[in-house]
């Protein structure tokens, strides 16, 4: 999993960038860690792929953690945390409604705002804001290092001080 | 950009956009409302002293003419429920506009004064419609039931000594199962409407009718045994030397309870229930239908305070300052000595409508069976011991 | 479970199927919730939303950083600028703009000013569906009085577009602060009646003590937040957690009860009403009565690429906004996380069980705005 | 609306003086549908303060369609409510009037380009009075209802030829245009 997971620091928060097939084992690890309060799930779309963000708050001393991975557009299936927060589940219910992203999983997956007769996904980037087809959108090629390539190893005079910093859990 | 004032005190009244705050005209509203109350009074002369007098003196007074004065007699109530309904509704929102701090209907008559004549008119000018899921004519005779059940109940209620259209031996009783009767319709129109809020209006309505009308019946009970009679005019006349509330307390606050519930009214409202059941048995009625639940409602909200009078305060009871009891004019002076007496339990009613939140429905259940109906039990063997010692 | 609706249970002819709304009065705007009734007893719930969706991150994809705003105003909008704040928070952050303190200030009072509006209009509806009318008449008046002073100095009553990147769009009005100040001494004196109409009443004990009991563990889990949060005893309060604006500058409590029960949610906000009172008596004084009321802001607005999320704590809960950015002049994603929208999803665990007089009332005290919920 | 249904003017001296006076007594006596959308209904909400208090007017708030008169179409209707809405109106006891409260009522306000709201109330049942604003103030609705009351009373007003009423839904049926995916 630490093969395949960024850590960061943005503002007062920590940033996990991983694989959608370590998503759902970072995310047990964080509920262990006691991590109880879902603030939200957010689905984006990329250009590349459709990410998924999710962010938490441990009520004990008030940390936050956000979590994020990428799915392509062809198979955008991720796992849901419904058991471990169910208070991501309308949350998860919405990200599937707006973008379409499966939450495997999620014990009632179904659209939520709109009708369930639609067919749209509207916040995907290919549609405009009235659910038209964007003439000529093309998805972006996947990028090349991965969202959740950890950063080149630092020069050898700075490792120290990386280390130290990369503890932070 | 308007400017709202900060208010100096609490009990501030509301200055509104571009009308002066004197256009409330309270003088106007005082002379608006006594000119209903004086044509209430005109029909109740009319109905118990006038026809009679005038059937009498034509000599038409048996027979056929009989039948004639008392289907005359009948239908001057009619218009006297109707005047009673259409007042008790301004009057309703008028107070309820004193209460919230503002004005309440006062643009079209004279301080609003027709507005409910208004309202009437558009409802009977408005579709009757009856939904495809409904059982028709039960649809239809719901409302009937309820407004002829309450309006049934005239009958007995003396307004003077001697005013009453049939003063029978059997009034207590006739009372309990009339009143009973227009639970009935709204029973039968919530069931019939075939809309699920209607149904649940109406269980609602059934399931506190079984409650309330035990106590009810209780304290009916414990009135007859003290007064030692069924008959209304007859207990009004028991009460001559003491108005029954003092040593009937119990029971007086009893029935007090009692008649909030069988008004439906607040906080005791569940087959309507706006904020739950939409409009609860009424959901589907539209029109004239309507109109007719919302007439039978306010025609019993004049009734039973009429009952509570009669029971517990003696009824047309008062100093009648040297006039002949029997006499026209003694009639006249204790109708209207009835009518206030009614006027302000009316009130009371229209206070704890604008004041109180709604219990639920199962609450009221629970003090019924288990409060109402021992302590109505407790004031019954009270009453009747203390007959036996005082009496 | 059908997508729609719930499906009758075969051989269970006792519970009947129910649709409450999207026009029921007491859902507070357009929820249609599906209710088996077994009597008066709910046996199950299934909420529907999404009657008022607006699509509001994907429009506001196609504008501009400042015309976001006011679309953010239409989410809560009850609770006028409360929306607009963690937008406007976030891309301070990722612009890194300095805000002046006297700004901070003003902005503080109006959003403690709009928790007063919101709280207000709350109690008025809360009672209606309990029943009584006129509760509802005397808050709205009282909210007549604060949509009169925001009005003065912003210009609109109830969806102002006041803050903006930087501080607030333009200076309060001269009287801004003795209308506050005299407002709040009028406000001290109707609360006194509203303990009266609404903590006092034994209509209100007998409707709410012990109803819809939201235990700590189900609200954190379910991440309920605000008023409700509290009131179950979690003192979770962004304002606290997380300080922005003036906040840190004021002393202020945060109420928690441990019940949990809809009459705790019922007092938490309450008490709530009185800490803003206590902190915009508080920021009436210490609010300079003139300076700079905005900060310096670029005149386009393009944030660096990147997100940030930023949340306040708005009269319903933990109000969040994740912003992210491509670089250029309009926003890449809005997502906002609804208070409204987290507390709403308790329903079905609190209808369940309860009786279906109980359920207006716990809906009552969860407060939902239809606009941050469909978004 | 007639009388007796009929959108004809009355020629009968004595029908014609009927159908003024319950024209009177329904432009007086206008109860309004307790349906609030959005930010519109709060102040809708507010029109019945002590401040403005409609009222006075004789107009309060009735929640079942069978007994209400006016419709306020207070905030922004998508696609997913139409139909509801639609049914309200459909459900409401003859006559029946709408007010379009608020821009995104009259033709979708700031959400117009939307994928899901409708552009327009206007679209799905007919509309009697139109306010701008967005929200429209309190005295904004209250002005309208008084122009809709002058506007039932007012003979050559009820008896102008009606605008053609949607009578189904097929604006919202419709599978849109060029690749727009069917809405319902």
């Amino acid at each position: 999993m630490e093969a395949r997971m960024k850590q960061e620091r943005l503002y007062d928060e920590d940033v996990y960038t991983v694989h959608p097939e370590d998503y759902r084992a970072l995310c047990e690890r964080l509920a262990g860690e006691g991590y109880d309060f879902p603030r939200a799930i957010s689905g984006i779309d990329m250009g590349y792929g459709l990410r998924v963000t999710l962010q938490l708050t441990r009520m004990k001393d008030l940390a936050k953690v956000t979590v994020r991975t990428d799915v392509p557009y062809d198979n955008p299936v991720v796992p849901s945390v419904t058991d471990l927060w169910p208070g991501v589940e309308w949350y998860e219910r919405e990200a599937y409604d707006m973008l379409g992203l499966r939450f495997e999983g999620h014990p009632d997956l179904r659209r939520i705002l709109l009708e369930d007769e639609w067919a749209l996904h509207p916040l995907l980037k290919r549609y405009d804001t009235g659910g038209y087809p964007v003439p000529g959108w093309e998805p972006k090629p996947w990028p090349d290092p991965e969202p959740w390539a950890p950063p080149p190893p630092p020069e050898p005079e700075e490792a120290g001080e990386a280390d130290e910093g990369g503890e932070a859990s | 950009m308007s400017q709202i004032p900060i208010p100096e005190d609490r009990h501030f009244r509301p200055r509104l956009l571009g009308y002066d705050p004197q256009k409330s005209r309270p003088w106007l509203e005082r002379t608006v409302y006594s000119a209903y109350v004086f044509v209430f009074w005109l029909i109740v002369i009319g109905t118990y002293a006038g026809v009679p007098a005038l059937f009498g003196a034509l000599g038409w007074d048996s027979g056929w003419g009989f039948v004639l004065m008392r289907t005359l007699q009948v239908v001057l109530l009619f218009l006297l429920s109707a005047v009673i309904a259409l007042l008790l509704i301004l009057l309703l929102r008028k107070y309820l506009g004193k209460v919230q701090e503002r004005y309440g209907p006062m643009h079209y008559g004279p301080a609003g004064g027709i507005q409910t004549v208004f309202d009437a008119l558009k409802l009977l000018a408005k579709e009757d419609f009856v939904p495809a899921a409904a059982d028709v004519l039960t649809f239809r005779l719901a409302p009937a039931i309820t407004f002829v059940a309450s309006f049934a109940m005239f009958a007995v209620i003396p307004f003077a000594s001697g005013w009453v259209l049939a003063d029978t031996n059997v009034g207590l009783i006739y009372l309990i199962a009339v009143s009973t009767l227009s639970a009935y319709g709204v029973l039968l129109g919530g069931v019939s409407s075939g809309n699920k809020w209607a149904l649940i209006g109406a269980l609602r309505a059934g399931a506190q009718m079984v409650s309330y009308e035990i106590p009810l019946a209780l304290v009916f009970l414990t009135v007859a045994v003290w007064s030692g009679t069924l008959s209304l005019g007859g207990i009004v006349d028991a009460q001559l030397g003491l108005w029954n509330f003092l040593p009937l307390a119990l029971p007086f606050v009893l029935y007090v309870i009692a008649s909030l519930a069988e008004l439906k009214h607040i906080p005791f409202d569940f087959p309507e229930a706006e904020s739950e059941l939409i409009a609860g048995y009424n959901v589907e009625y539209s029109g004239m239908s309507f109109a007719f639940f919302f007439l039978a409602e306010f025609v019993e909200l004049f009734l039973l305070p009429a009952l509570i009078v009669v029971f517990f305060f003696g009824g047309w009871h008062g100093p009648l300052f040297g006039l002949e009891p029997g006499s026209l004019a003694a009639g006249a002076l204790e109708s209207l000595y009835f009518t206030a007496k009614t006027a302000v339990w009316v009130w009371i009613f229209l206070w704890i409508r604008a004041t109180l939140p709604r219990y639920r429905d199962d609450q009221l259940m629970e003090f019924a069976w288990k409060a109402m109906i021992p302590l109505a039990l407790f004031g019954l063997v009270l009453a009747a011991y203390l007959r036996l010692i005082w009496r | 479970m059908s997508t729609m609706s719930l499906e009758p249970v075969p051989g269970r002819s006792d519970e009947m199927i129910v649709n409450m709304g999207p026009q029921h009065p007491a859902t507070h705007g357009v929820l249609r919730v599906v209710l088996g009734l077994e009597g008066e007893r709910i046996t199950r719930a299934v909420p529907h939303i999404g009657y008022l969706h607006r699509n509001h991150e994907k429009i506001e994809e196609a504008r501009t950083y400042p015309m976001v705003i006011p679309y953010t105003d239409r989410m809560d909008y009850v609770s006028g600028t409360q929306n607009e704040l963690p937008f406007v928070l976030a891309v301070e952050d990722m612009l890194g703009i300095e805000v002046p303190d006297r700004a901070k200030k003003i902005r503080t009072m109006f959003f403690e000013l709009y928790r007063l509006a919101s709280h207000l209009v709350w109690m008025g509806t809360a009672m209606l569906d309990l029943g009584a009318i006129s509760p509802f008449l005397y808050t709205f008046w009282d909210r007549e009085i604060i949509l009169g002073i925001v009005e003065k100095t912003a210009g609109a009553r109830m969806l102002p577009n006041y803050y903006t990147f930087g501080g607030v769009r333009r200076d309060v009005h001269p009287d801004f602060f003795k209308d506050v100040a005299d407002f709040l001494d009028h406000m001290e004196r109707r609360m006194v009646d509203y303990e009266h109409l609404v903590l006092e009443s034994p209509v209100v004990h007998a409707r709410t003590i012990g109803v819809g009991v939201l235990s700590k563990e189900r609200a954190v889990a379910r991440g309920v937040s605000g008023p409700v949060l509290r009131a179950s005893g979690v003192a979770y309060d962004v304002r606290k957690a997380f300080p922005y604006d003036a906040y840190p500058d004021v002393e202020f409590e945060i109420p928690t009860s441990p019940d949990g029960d809809t009459y705790a949610r019922f007092w938490v906000r309450f008490q709530e009403m009185y800490q803003s009172i206590r902190i915009l008596r508080q920021l009436v004084e210490l609010t300079p009565k003139t300076g700079p009321y905005k900060g310096k802001a670029p005149a386009r607005i393009k944030p660096p690429a990147g997100e940030r999320y930023r949340a306040v704590e708005n009269s319903r809960g933990e109000l969040g906004v994740l912003v992210v950015s491509d670089g250029t002049d309009k926003p890449y994603r809005v997502k906002h996380r609804g208070a409204a929208f987290s507390n709403l999803q308790i329903v079905p665990d609190l209808f369940e069980g309860a009786k279906f007089s109980d359920a207006i009332a716990i809906l009552a005290s969860l407060d939902p705005v239809f606009g941050e919920i469909d978004r | 609306m007639g009388l007796l249904g009929s959108d004809e003017r009355p020629r009968d001296i004595v029908l014609g003086t009927l159908d003024d006076l319950i024209n009177m007594a329904r432009s007086r006596s206008m109860w309004p549908l307790t349906f609030g959308i959005a930010c519109c209904a709060i102040e809708m909400m507010a029109t019945w303060d002590p401040k403005i208090d409609a009222d006075r007017f004789g107009m309060f708030f009735r929640n079942t369609p069978r007994q209400a008169d006016v419709m306020i179409v207070s905030g922004t209707v998508n696609k997913k409510l139409a139909k509801r809405l639609r049914r309200l109106y459909d459900q409401m006891a003859e006559p029946k009037w709408v007010i379009s409260m608020g821009a995104c009522a009259n033709q979708g306000g700031p959400f117009r380009q939307g994928y899901s709201v409708v552009e327009g109330v206007d679209k799905i049942v007919p509309v009697d009075v139109y306010i701008p604003g967005c929200p429209p103030r309190p005295e904004a609705l209250l002005q309208a209802l008084l122009l809709l009351r002058d506007k039932i009373a007012d003979r050559e007003l009820r008896y102008k030829k009606p605008r053609a009423i949607p009578t189904d839904y097929d604006v919202l049926a419709e599978p849109g245009k060029d690749g727009r995916l069917p809405v319902l």
